[in-house]
């Protein structure tokens, strides 16, 4: 096992036209020895592009990428003793489940039939497949074919795992369940893992740590609740939680926010925390705001709203509040699925002070996070 | 260069003697080795059907029996024409892998193979054969003042056959045509007299034609006229005449599917009584003799093409000797028989033609042949041909083709067919 | 018993259905349809009638038969033979062979070689501004006029001690004319590749990139992944290919007129000795040049019945 | 589970070959047994790392760092099949060139130190060159349009939903599988003057009859018609192809939009099948330019019938009938020209497109 490290990689493609598209920026992250870190971000933010670096599949433009504090930069992927899993599998077809978790090992190795058998037959009880090692892709179902492309991975016992949106192309059901059983194979085979998706559900559940790429640059790289308890910056503020933090801007008076819509009165730490700054965002999640019945605000983190739609979700409603009777421009707010809530109802908004994020409105990094009374952000418990 | 190409030959006589010690039998490696330049002699030849194979076996035939020791491999390439033969012969020259000997036409001809025939002239000189073939054969069989080549035997090519009871009906007298106008009037009477086709012609090839313009510019033009277009300085005027007149035939008198027929479906016309002339050389008479009921003057007739009376358009069939020569020794053997009586009487008399020696006893010969024998040996003049290699080079012959081809082949363009033939000739 | 009944209703029930369907179908049978089966059947006989004037023809007696009946209408009894056919077996049957000879090994060395090149041009990340051009000159190569080449090929060939090189054959009785055999393989397999390399490329294309990064990933190096994942994967694009290259190696005329020069030739392959079968002092016979076309084509038709889909993809690519 | 889990692993560590030991040991020993497993990578990684100067392995990383990562190593697939092409096309064409700027005719090899512009002179001004000129440009343009118009009718015809379709299919593509040789001699037949098919067909309407391969006013549209025949399947497999690809939405846009079936075609069906008509174009200007088969096969000779000489038989007569081999070379290059203007243009559109 190994730890993996990213030295300020770059990947810059050319286009047809000469002009240099940069994919990756300067990323450095370090990955630990048996750590679990997955790489997320929305679609072409560059996750991918790192993750092919990793495996040797794309040539870095810049920087280093070390294994065990050696660099294979230049090396050729099969010279890496990385396995990956792809999105589609890529099983080979015209093998059976056996043959091609074997084909690694046959082709990287020097050990006796005997011995792949045994590592396959190990591999494949490991993942509860024994009975569909002599059937090819085409007659698996795709869970079965994900846990076959999984098998591949792992009788290599590689140095590093990468993984590509492996359960992309799973439906809801199955993919929950994989990703429970992924993470625990993980955790046992303990084998450092690099974990791509776009999915911030499997972001925030799998890894140890998630790093967040936007724009090809690392917006930050933290334990999942660090990043959303503490985003580093409003984009990783936007990306982590479903739905997404409500942001509003406003400038800085003294100890109140003034926004369009409302004025906001500020505790002393964040008072501190945004001294200098001028334009801020404000920003709170949906399940932060406190919704109650009523008109009247009592004091100025309160405000009088009216709701616009109601989303039931079953164990929560989605809320969209609109400042007063105007209703563009709605926030969310997130309510116990047993309240009823109804469109055209006047309600008290109250964000609550220790629950608020402030980033600075031009560069968009994050001045003030919320107070985290019962929870170490650096020693996160679910 | 030369080293090499004895080194590939040596190896194929060498695989040769081989193929002959162990698998006697298999083509193209048979034959006894004979000595010094020995190996089987590889004659390549166009006669593959009809009276041409008969005669061509009954060369064979004769040359076993005269020579038993010496090896002949016969190699006959059919096809259109001579021109596979042409061609085979061309790839084996080009690839310095020469046969023994090829049947071709002497003359200007010879020109095509410059730097690739062999000398022959000794031959010539111990055979006797420059004083027992006739003038024109030691004239035509050089190229650069030597020998290159040993006739086998000769058609007449201004010959115009006629269907005898298709002229009775209409009246005609064949023998009374001494001009191509003649024959024009003689042709508009069958087509009035009778349901006839008064000139059969099968034009899928062009060389009939070209062959057709050589006559009728001999019969208008007559033999000086004829000579300067043959010699390279042709009067626009003789050549023009000639083409009017065959413009004129071709217009009014031939049969409606000439253009897509061969001389073999159009000379079934006269066997069958559909048509009254034919022109062709007299290897057309071949058909004649193996049809059935159809004799020699009682059904069929001969005359010299009008306007050519007292001519005989020459034709050699020869054997050419390459350069290089895989066999050479028993190639002379085979060229010395070639030129010999033995081989004149067996290959002639079934091929149609006569020998090209003086001194050949006919009797073995039909009626037609010795008539025909007469007239060569009677001969004012031997003009050559120019549609088979004695009047003009294969350039040339190629360039008229092509000028029939493009616009003489209906509508008929005299005046371009004109300049395109002189052109063509004139050096 | 009861079985019976059932079985009754059974097939009482399946025949009212397609009484049902046929009247439905009838009944949608608009003037539109019917005329587009009109016209379906009138160019089915367009296609055919070449085919089926040539099958009757060859069994006609020649002269004969052949100008005495229609060219599309069957032998009458007293003109039907079978002697051109086995004239043209005859005259055909060593061509066939000779073919095969060479038809079949450049075929599927032509094709392998596509194959590899395909791969090696799609699948091998290297610079597109150096690939475009090697893979222009391949892709350009479909389209090169043959004659373009015949004189070159010709000196070329000639100059070429093949013949000195195959001596071995000829010690064991093959006649030495069967160099043009080897030639022609070796010109076929070459003009071969680039179309070769054309429909594998579009295959390879469209071949899951994973897959092969998959296999490059569990160590294989470039070849082995070819030999282990692309070579077997592609097994459908190579009966495409084979089937469509063979038809038209073996169909090819012009290489072999001018490399093997005649039909006399020990050597000559089947199309040359059709273009000259039935063509001779004695006139056109057309029955044996029917015969000859049909002997001839025969491979080729087997293969295009047989495969008539693969073809069908080989054409359209 | 997580008891199943460990011993699982632990069985796998065996079967590597490797101790079952604590986590630490075992991570311990993971850099040795990683690098006795990976022993391709290992010795690679070494060769790498010393970077030996000079050797073949430097100049194999140079040519990859110039020409892409996997150049070297592709090599072997691609190199020889392009090594076969580039002597027998591209080296062939190059000595084409310059046997035509020689006197090469006979049997006595060309003369290289003699170069000149002589033969394309005489091709200039010769009226056999530039009429077969005028009639590879008819034959090709005149086939390929009558066989994309015709192939485009059946593809649209056999799309119909039609019952049997795989048999008229079968039977339109049938001739394609057929050699010019076999076509030649059938169509030879059809055109016979006196009881061919085609002229008792005309006959029976009164018309003919018609000498199809005689007269050269007519031969070469006879062999347009045939070659027709014998291709108009392919044109429709492709157009098949292209009309499949487009999605039956469209059809049925256009039928709510109100259009009639001729309409919908022509406006809507047509213009997406740009692409079929290109590629379908090209192979069929390309099997025109190889029609010397089917005219060879017609004559089973080298002078096909008059009105239809193209440069395809005019060059092959001059240098294997006549042996002007230079002459033929530059008709040769003349001929290889006219693909050109086809070619280029289609190579350059498929660049475009990102096909190359």
């Amino acid at each position: 096992m190994a730890q993996l490290e990213l030295d300020a990689v770059r990947k810059v493609f050319t286009d047809d036209d000469g002009s240099d598209i940069v994919a990756v920026d300067d990323v450095t992250v370090d990955i630990e020895d048996g750590e679990f870190l997955v790489l997320v971000g929305p679609s072409g933010c560059g996750k991918s592009t790192t993750l092919r670096m990793v495996a040797g599949l794309e040539t870095a433009s810049g920087g280093d990428i070390r294994l065990g504090g050696r660099s294979i930069v230049g090396q050729k992927p099969q010279d890496r003793d990385i396995a990956m899993v792809f999105q589609s599998y890529a099983l080979y077809p015209h093998m059976t489940s056996r043959e091609n978790m074997s084909f690694g090992l046959e082709e990287s190795t020097d050990m006796t039939d005997e011995e792949i058998d045994e590592r396959v037959q190990n591999a494949a009880e490991l993942l509860d497949i024994p009975e569909l090692l002599d059937r090819k892709p085409a007659e698996l179902s795709g869970g079965q074919q994900q846990r076959v492309a999984l098998g591949r991975a792992i009788v290599r016992d590689p140095e590093v795992f990468l993984m590509d949106e492996p359960l992309s192309n799973l439906d809801a059901k199955l993919r929950s369940q994989m990703r429970t059983e992924l993470q625990r194979i993980q955790e046992d085979l303990d084998t450092t893992t690099v974990y791509v998706t776009h999915d911030q559900t499997e972001a925030m559940t799998m890894g140890d740590r998630i790093a967040v790429l936007d724009g090809g640059e690392l917006q930050q790289a933290g334990t999942p609740l660090e990043c959303y308890h503490r985003p580093a910056n409003r984009f990783v503020a936007g990306f982590i939680g479903e739905p997404s933090m409500n942001f509003f801007d406003a400038t800085v008076r003294g100890d109140r926010l003034v926004a369009d819509r409302f004025e906001y009165g500020l505790r002393e730490a964040a008072v501190n925390d945004v001294a200098g700054a001028e334009g801020v965002t404000l920003g709170i999640r949906p399940e932060d705001v406190e919704v109650t019945p009523g008109t009247e605000p009592a004091d100025d983190n309160e405000f009088a709203t009216v709701v616009d739609v109601v989303e039931p979700m079953g164990n929560e409603n989605a809320v969209y509040l609109g400042f007063g009777a105007d209703p563009t421009d709605p926030f969310v707010a997130t309510v116990g699925g047993m309240r009823r809530v109804e469109a055209g109802q006047r309600v008290i908004a109250r964000f609550p002070p220790d629950a608020i994020h402030l980033f600075d409105a031009t560069t968009g990094e994050a001045l003030h996070s919320r107070s985290l009374e019962d929870a170490d952000p650096a020693e996160p418990r679910i | 260069m030369t080293d090499t190409n004895t080194t590939r030959r040596d190896v194929l006589k060498g695989a040769g003697g081989l193929g002959a010690a162990g698998l006697t039998g298999l083509a193209g490696c048979t034959g006894g080795g004979g000595g010094e330049g020995g190996g089987s002699v590889e004659v390549l030849h166009g006669w593959t059907g009809g009276d041409g194979e008969t005669a061509a076996d009954a060369l064979t035939e004769a040359f076993n029996e005269e020579y038993p020791d010496t090896g002949l491999d016969m190699n006959p390439i059919g096809g259109g024409g001579n021109e596979n033969l042409d061609a085979v012969v061309a790839n084996r020259l080009q690839n310095d892998d020469p046969p023994s000997t090829f049947a071709n036409w002497p003359g200007p001809n010879l020109a095509r193979y410059e730097g690739v025939l062999g000398d022959v002239s000794d031959l010539w000189e111990e055979a006797g054969f420059t004083d027992s073939h006739v003038q024109e054969a030691v004239d035509l069989h050089q190229y650069d003042g030597t020998f290159r080549a040993v006739p086998l035997g000769s058609h007449r090519l201004n010959c115009l056959f006629y269907n005898t009871s298709v002229v009775e009906e209409a009246g005609v007298d064949p023998d009374s045509l001494d001009s191509v106008s003649a024959l024009v009037d003689a042709l508009e009477t069958v087509s009035t007299e009778t349901d006839a086709v008064p000139m059969t012609h099968g034009a899928s090839g062009t060389w009939t034609t070209t062959q057709l313009f050589g006559v009728t510019l001999l019969g208008t033009a007559g033999y000086d006229g004829y000579m300067n277009f043959v010699e390279g300085s042709p009067s626009r005027d003789d050549v023009q005449a000639a083409f009017e007149s065959l413009a004129t035939i071709f217009e009014s008198y031939i049969n409606d599917d000439a253009a897509s027929i061969g001389l073999t479906e159009s000379n079934q016309n006269i066997i069958d009584g559909n048509a009254a002339f034919i022109h062709q050389g007299n290897w057309a008479a071949g058909a004649y003799r193996n049809a059935e009921d159809f004799e020699y003057e009682s059904d069929w007739g001969f005359k010299a093409f009008p306007g050519t009376e007292g001519m005989y358009t020459l034709h050699f069939d020869s054997f050419l000797f390459p350069a290089n020569n895989p066999t050479p020794e028993n190639t002379r053997t085979w060229l010395e028989f070639v030129g010999g009586e033995a081989a004149q009487v067996a290959f002639n008399q079934y091929k149609g033609s006569i020998p090209t020696r003086t001194d050949v006893d006919m009797s073995e010969f039909g009626p037609f042949l010795q008539e025909t024998a007469e007239d060569f040996a009677d001969a004012d003049r031997r003009p050559p041909n120019i549609q088979h290699g004695l009047g003009i080079t294969a350039d040339q012959r190629s360039s008229l083709n092509d000028v029939i081809s493009g616009e003489f082949s209906g509508p008929y363009d005299v005046e371009a067919a004109t300049d395109g033939f002189v052109d063509a000739v004139s050096s | 018993m009861s079985d019976a009944t059932v079985d009754d209703a059974d097939a009482t029930g399946r025949t009212e259905r397609l009484g049902d369907r046929l009247r439905a179908e009838l009944e949608a049978l608009d003037a539109a349809r019917v005329g587009v089966y009109a016209a379906l059947f009138a160019l089915t006989a367009f296609y055919l009638t070449p085919i089926e004037s040539g099958l009757v023809s060859a069994f006609k007696t020649n002269p004969a038969g052949i100008s005495s009946t229609l060219p599309f209408a069957p032998p009458p009894l007293r003109f039907f033979t079978l002697e051109k056919w086995r004239t043209a077996i005859t005259a055909l049957g060593r061509g066939m062979v000779n073919s095969a000879l060479y038809a079949v090994p450049a075929t599927i060395v032509s094709a392998l070689l596509g194959s590899f090149a395909a791969y090696g041009l799609t699948q091998a990340d290297w610079r597109a501004r150096y690939k475009a051009p090697v893979l222009a000159m391949l892709v350009a190569g479909i389209f090169i006029p043959y004659q373009a080449v015949l004189v070159p090929l010709s000196q070329f060939w000639g100059a070429i001690p093949l013949r000195q090189l195959l001596t071995p054959l000829w010690v064991l009785g093959v006649p030495s004319a069967y160099t043009g055999i080897v030639e022609l393989t070796i010109t076929h397999v070459a003009y071969g590749i680039p179309i070769c390399m054309v429909l594998f490329r579009s295959y390879y294309r469209n071949l899951s990139e994973e897959m092969v990064e998959a296999a490059r990933l569990d160590g294989a190096t470039f070849r082995r992944v070819y030999r282990r994942i692309v070579f077997p994967v592609s097994t459908p694009m190579f009966a495409v290919v084979l089937i469509y290259q063979f038809t038209q190696i073996w169909n090819d005329l012009l290489f072999a007129l001018i490399l093997v020069s005649t039909e006399s030739s020990p050597a000559a392959p089947v199309v040359l000795i059709l273009a000259g079968l039935g063509e001779s002092m004695e006139g056109q016979d057309f029955a044996l040049r029917m015969a000859g076309a049909f002997v001839a084509a025969l491979p080729t038709l087997i293969v295009y019945i047989m495969f008539g889909e693969e073809f069908a993809d080989g054409v359209a690519t | 589970m997580r008891e199943f889990l460990s011993t699982a692993r632990s069985r796998l560590r065996r079967a590597a070959g490797r101790d079952a030991g604590s986590d630490g040991d075992a991570e311990r020993a993971d850099g040795d047994g990683d690098s006795a497993l990976a022993t391709d990578g290992g010795t690679a990684e070494a060769g790498a790392d010393v970077a030996p100067a000079g050797g073949t392995d430097g100049l194999l990383d140079r040519l990859d760092d110039r020409f892409g990562e996997d150049f070297t190593e592709s090599a072997p697939f691609w190199l020889p099949p392009f090594l076969l092409v580039g002597l027998f096309v591209y080296g062939a064409i190059a000595w084409n060139f310059v046997i035509s700027l020689t006197e090469y005719k006979g049997f006595v090899g060309p003369d290289y130190s003699d170069l000149d512009l002589d033969m394309y002179v005489r091709a200039v001004g010769d009226s056999a060159v530039i009429d077969a000129t005028v009639n590879t440009f008819v034959l090709v343009v005149a086939f390929t349009i009558v066989a994309l118009v015709i192939g485009m009718l059946l593809a649209i015809l056999v799309d119909q939903k039609i019952r049997f379709e795989n048999t008229f299919r079968t039977i339109y593509l049938l001739p394609m599988s057929l050699s010019f040789v076999v076509t030649a001699q059938f169509w030879l037949w059809m055109y016979n003057f006196n009881n061919g098919v085609v002229n008792i067909a005309l006959g029976a309407f009164g018309i003919g009859p018609v000498d199809w391969i005689g007269n050269p006013q007519i031969v070469l549209w006879a062999v347009v018609f045939a070659l027709v025949w014998q291709f108009s399947g392919y044109t429709m497999v492709v157009y098949l192809a292209g009309l499949r690809a487009i999605p039956t939405e469209h059809y049925e846009a256009a039928k709510v939009d109100g259009a009639s079936t001729a309409k919908m075609y022509w406006r809507v069906i047509v213009p997406q099948l740009k692409g079929s008509t290109i590629s379908a174009a090209i192979v069929l200007m390309v099997f025109a330019l190889k029609a010397f088969d089917f005219l060879y096969s017609l004559v089973s000779g080298y002078r096909p019938p008059n009105g239809a000489d193209i440069l395809a038989t005019k060059m092959v007569r001059e240098a294997y009938s006549t042996n002007n081999w230079a002459y033929a070379s530059a008709i040769a290059i003349v001929l290889f020209l006219m693909a050109l203007s086809i070619i280029g243009p289609y190579l350059y559109y498929e660049y475009d497109k990102g096909n190359l």
